[in-house]
């Protein structure tokens, strides 16, 4: 499937990239981040077991086992620190 | 209802006589205003900028007031957040609540305050004399959202 | 810290601004504003007429206000209860709340109006289509403020 | 003694007196109120027991037991309802 995929603030800092579109084999949102990690580096780094990110689908937050819909929006960000 | 993502400043008196506006119904307005403050962590903070998500950021205030009238009986809400570079003394964000009675309007407010930092796609990044660097989540702030779950 | 007690209505906008002005401590703004409403107790209101105490009104919000400090962390008050005669939609009473962070704001703000409610001497008396009568006291506000003894 | 004695609100109406100056021979509160109550009529109705009223002396909320200092100003009146 075809995935576009948004990073915000710090992650969009560290990885130098603001939005990709994605050919992506795997199912799940924790499929896409392992996906990502595999880049190594500061993918691997952030993306990390441990660190504090969230992933939102279609701009809903969801859980790391949330399946990814043909043509998804992903948006990859820090914990957010608004208001 | 009334949601805004916006550089420019708000005024507070201005949206709560909008929402009071040719009505005799409504008892209380419960309203909150965050500023962006000089100090933060122990160091100076010189100006902020605020990113957000746009498209997402409008859905996840819509879905928080969404949740705060199906938890309350109220009459208008008004949430505001400004994005772009502020300095200390700006407002940040607006959140006013319209119901008949305070002890409704009061917990909308808070709720919809608590729920904002840890939902609402936004993020700070801050100024400082040691240069910049983004602020990050806090602990307080999930125990806070978790408060509404418990009860 | 201001306290008024006055006939004349005030302005949110114009006091929380007043509140900011050259601070770039405070981190948060809770505020509220109780309005006159055209529906009590199942009877329409054409008006209402607030009678006080003076000298014990000031006292009393004096102490709240006193109360609310030695409780939380607070960086300024304003407190403003219009009396005399009131129209539906016309606001009765202003409290504002500026502190570094929301939790004490918000928390500050909700305790002096549930205090306000059982210990300020203020009485209304309304105007309905039966004829005037005093407005009872409600045991949802000694509720209200007892909750702040149990904490 | 003597005693300011203050009404208001619904009490004031009541009673048709908003103020007296007060000779009076007891040391509290409750004594006060006993005092007023023995005058018959609106007094009696309105301070019986189990109505409710609050006392001031010198602008403070007090309980009954409340003693009376020479010169007080007393304040005797419904529940407040402002806000």
């Amino acid at each position: 499937m075809t995935l576009r995929v948004l990073y915000f603030a710090r992650l969009r800092e560290r990885f130098g990239l603001a939005e990709e579109s994605l050919a992506f084999a795997g199912a799940t949102a924790a499929d896409l981040v392992a996906a990502l990690q595999a880049r190594g580096g500061v993918w691997a780094e952030e993306l990390a077991a441990g660190r504090a990110f969230r992933v939102a689908v279609n701009q809903d937050i969801v859980a790391l086992d949330a399946a990814l819909p043909d043509h998804a929006e992903v948006a990859i960000f820090p914990p957010v620190t608004g208001g | 209802m009334k949601i805004l993502v916006q550089a420019d400043a708000f005024d507070l008196g201005t949206e709560v006589d909008a929402m009071r506006q040719g009505r005799t119904d409504i008892g209380a307005v419960a309203s909150f205003v965050g500023l962006a403050r000089d100090m933060n962590e122990g160091s100076g903070v010189a100006a902020m900028t605020l990113e957000h998500y746009p498209g997402m950021t409008e859905k996840a205030l819509a879905k928080l007031i969404d949740e705060a009238n199906a938890r309350w009986a109220l009459l208008d809400v008004t949430v505001i957040h400004r994005i772009g570079r502020l300095l200390p003394g700006d407002p940040i964000v607006l959140v006013a609540v319209a119901a008949s009675h305070r002890g409704e309007a009061f917990a909308a407010c808070e709720f919809i305050m608590d729920y904002l930092k840890t939902q609402a796609p936004f993020w700070k990044k801050e100024e400082t004399p040691q240069g910049e660097r983004w602020v990050e989540a806090r602990a307080s702030d999930d125990a806070a959202a978790a408060r509404w779950t418990d009860s």
